[in-house]
């Protein structure tokens, strides 16, 4: 077992290079690194690429801090608050690029990637519109042939983000890490990112892992980094822990009209933490 | 208790789509389908396996509450297990996924639903939330239940942009299907066509109040109002009234 | 949560139909389900086509007892004790089809039978000489390119049996089926076959199940049948439960020898069970 | 105590071809490879990440303890965790599974290996276990460590059939390594060389013990025999001498 690899959420943060792709854990508003999130905008990172199947909250906080060159995602809703806020107001500007992807592509990509072959293989797909921005303007998605039957299928090209910023229950200081309920893609992204990133309610011995029945969702193998983030979903849900605040997540959207939706989250997910 | 307003007897409409031995899986953005099963499962005691974007399969259905978010697992308490949704995409992939339930911003005559964007996609009117899973499941899921406003600007004749493709449901031989807030609309190779009328819905206001071109048969059924009953039940698991805020009346 | 689908042993050997594929739980000697395998042997099954990544026990079992046709693993050992005997003895008659495959090209396999696509890309294999017998011979590998980058991989095609046989160590009376500790292939195996039978050492209620926070290793949705199956993988082990016994399998081997392996299993596993 | 015999040297041999930060993984029928592991973690004091197809990550290796199968989780216990071997090949894919260890029927002088059969596939002479995870892994792993028995019959020049392909794993530059019970033998593009003597082995000896031909540098390590100390090591995890039934000595 290498060296431990627990470090400062300052230092973890230092990490992220401006320009790179990357993709976080959770949905909407559940399970986001939203304390990491909120670090990084802190720093004033920019040009990041985004990716994932149905963000919400965290994606919202890079985007109202200008941190965003595109956005891949199937969905980014505030559900019934509407569509992510300062997501939209980008996109309808054209101040990001915006890559809508669908559902089963995602989990197809960030399968190939973590796979280690560079296409996966989907059903559904065909007869969307979306197919044919896929392939012709974006390059991601291409109609391909089974080999042995010759059926209709499509290529979905390998996802493989430059860091996967991952929320979890519990980690070591080696980044052997579980996830309780809800998983998500979040066990497929740390196996496609290029760098992980685990921030984690709780730092534990590996006492506490062993004799635990079940696949661990990450490994020291696959970890660059271990941040200890109590609270480190806060507004969004911690299943077990504790839940989605929506007081604080309209607080954040009327912050939003306004134009301060990073200071809000400056304010109340950094400062409180420290 | 209140009286039932349309949501309500639209919920109840979408409830009895489901069938005993369906495998039925709501989204995000979804308190009519979560209401539907809860519906489904109660009072028509439908037999169904319940599964969803939040992963919980078979939470304690009497212990589901809505909230803002339908992707939240305190929505949904102490499921039997988890079921990722990558696994439950797996089945849908197999056809063994067989009801799943899709807003729309627009839906057209051909059953294409669209998501992505009002106006063109580079230069939107307005950008819509996304399609989510809508481009992967509906070529493989036998049932899709869609609801959407009764409106001309909503039941439109083409979609600004196909995000997911109706035809190919029909020409499958799928159920594809529509609950608004005045009537139930299956879709068919001839077209759309009205199959229910919600209770105080004409089938002049039905025709009226949608663009595209609505086939009126012989028959058609009208829906049982939500009793008294079916109401305590539905407050029971909305207190709130959160369902009213996606606007169906 | 439709009908429940607890049956009886030999309600679920009954289901099994001669003449199709099958494959099973576990390692060489790991979470073989050998009471259902000895009361397959004892039904006289015939013309199965067996497919594994590295079996041993069980598969032994139906190979004394003729129960075999073809015959596809990366691997068929019996460890120490040298290559499982009966499947060996088989092999070099040329009473069976033998399908070398490999580890890898398994796994690619039934997840691509898993996922419901045709197949599924795989790094490695080219170098090998199985790899001429898998395109040429088998038809269950193909040489493709990568559509986005021309790169060469091997296409590995769907394997789809028509049944699993999956021991775990609980379920509820509708398949929803937890395994403890090591898993090999068995979850891709149950979303991969046509047919699915649980053999379990616990049936539990549901009550038991919930609130476990991880993901279940089948549903309901995939199971077909569930048998109760205490002590259902001896002599080989069960990870929790019981360790392997080697002196029974020493003494398997010893009845093989004497072309009694078949009567062994019938009488010291199904008969010792009722 | 016992004496050290030509199997534990080996097993000695091995333990020290694994270096700090490597992730190793290791097979079925691995006595020697499990020794090897508990050897550079307990003696060598290895800093490596432990994996297995037992799928026992991590586990107390002071708790080790041979059994006849190393697929058997009693032989690894008290895991950190599951690691599946889907993931750890996953992990190979990807380079990262950085050493893995291959037992062989025939090993030849381009490094390939025969695991499959000796004689003509379809009328083999004798049926090999087959190559498991050999034609799989030989394109992806970084260092490979072969252990054969050093016998003209096994250290062929061509294999009779090609499971692992050495020479490819050359042409990338991977580490190519063969542990006998009387040497340690590299596969360089020129073929193999031989790199170090086990206690007791001429350079005499490993010639004319193989069919291969080895290349002899000039300079040729000797390997220092297991000592008592490290032998009690050995007997703590395999006190009933399992490792003896591979008949290497």
């Amino acid at each position: 077992m290498p060296s431990p690899k627990l470090v400062s959420l300052d230092y973890a943060v230092e990490m992220v290079e401006p320009g790179s792709s990357i993709t976080i854990s959770g949905i909407t508003f559940v399970r986001n690194p939203t304390l990491f999130t909120a670090a990084l905008i802190k720093k004033g990172i920019k040009d990041l690429c985004f990716i994932d199947r149905e963000p919400g909250f965290a994606l919202d906080m890079l985007a109202a801090a200008g941190s965003l060159r595109c956005i891949r995602a199937a969905m980014a809703s505030f559900e019934l608050y509407g569509l992510a806020p300062n997501v939209r107001r980008l996109a309808e500007e054209g101040a990001v690029e915006y890559i809508e992807d669908a559902c089963g592509a995602v989990i197809a990509g960030l399968r190939a990637g973590a796979q280690g072959v560079p296409f996966m293989p989907a059903r559904g797909l065909i007869g969307s519109q979306l197919l044919e921005l896929h392939e012709k303007k974006w390059g991601t998605w291409r109609r391909i042939r089974d080999p042995f039957t010759g059926e209709e299928l499509v290529a979905v090209k390998a996802i493989n983000p430059d860091y996967a910023i991952i929320h979890v229950h519990l980690s070591d200081e080696y980044g052997n890490a579980v996830i309780e309920g809800p998983r998500f893609e979040d066990e497929l992204k740390i196996r496609a990112a290029k760098r992980v990133i685990i921030t984690a309610e709780r730092i534990v011995d590996w006492e506490v892992l062993r004799g635990f029945k079940h696949t661990l969702s990450a490994t020291s193998i696959h970890v660059d980094a271990v941040v200890h983030a109590p609270r480190g979903a806060w507004p969004t849900a911690m299943p077990g822990h504790y839940e989605a605040d929506y007081n604080a997540i309209k607080d954040y959207i009327e912050s939003s009209r306004e134009g301060r939706a990073r200071e809000w989250a400056i304010k109340n997910i950094l400062q409180k933490a420290q | 208790m209140s009286s039932p307003r349309p949501t309500d007897n639209m919920i109840k409409c979408m409830a009895d789509l489901i069938d005993n031995g369906d495998v039925v899986y709501h989204g995000l953005t979804s308190p009519l389908p979560v209401l539907a099963m809860v519906f489904a499962r109660r009072i028509l005691k439908r037999d169904f396996t319940w599964a969803s974007v939040i992963e919980h399969i078979e939470p304690i259905v009497e212990k589901v509450k809505l909230k803002p978010s339908t992707g939240d697992p305190y929505v949904e308490p102490e499921p039997l297990g988890i079921l990722t949704t990558i696994d439950a995409f797996d089945i849908a992939a197999k056809g063994k996924l067989t009801t799943m339930f899709f807003g729309a911003a627009q839906v057209d005559e051909e059953g294409n639903i669209n998501l992505t964007v009002i106006g063109d996609y580079d230069k939107p009117r307005v950008k819509l939330p996304g399609g989510a899973a809508t481009a992967y499941l509906f070529p493989l899921v036998p049932k899709i239940i869609l609801w959407a406003r009764h409106e001309p600007r909503v039941l439109v004749r083409h979609v600004d942009f196909i995000t997911g493709p109706g035809r190919l449901r029909i020409e499958k031989g799928f159920k594809h299907l529509l609950c608004t807030n005045k009537a139930l609309i299956e879709f068919t190779s001839k077209g759309p066509v009205l199959r229910r009328l919600l209770p105080g819905a004409s089938i002049d206001d039905v025709l009226k109040s949608a663009s595209m071109r609505i086939i009126v048969p012989d028959k058609v059924d009208v829906l049982e109002p939500v009793s008294e009953e079916e109401m305590k039940v539905i407050e029971e698991h909305d207190p709130q009234g959160i369902r009213y805020l996606q606007k169906m009346g």
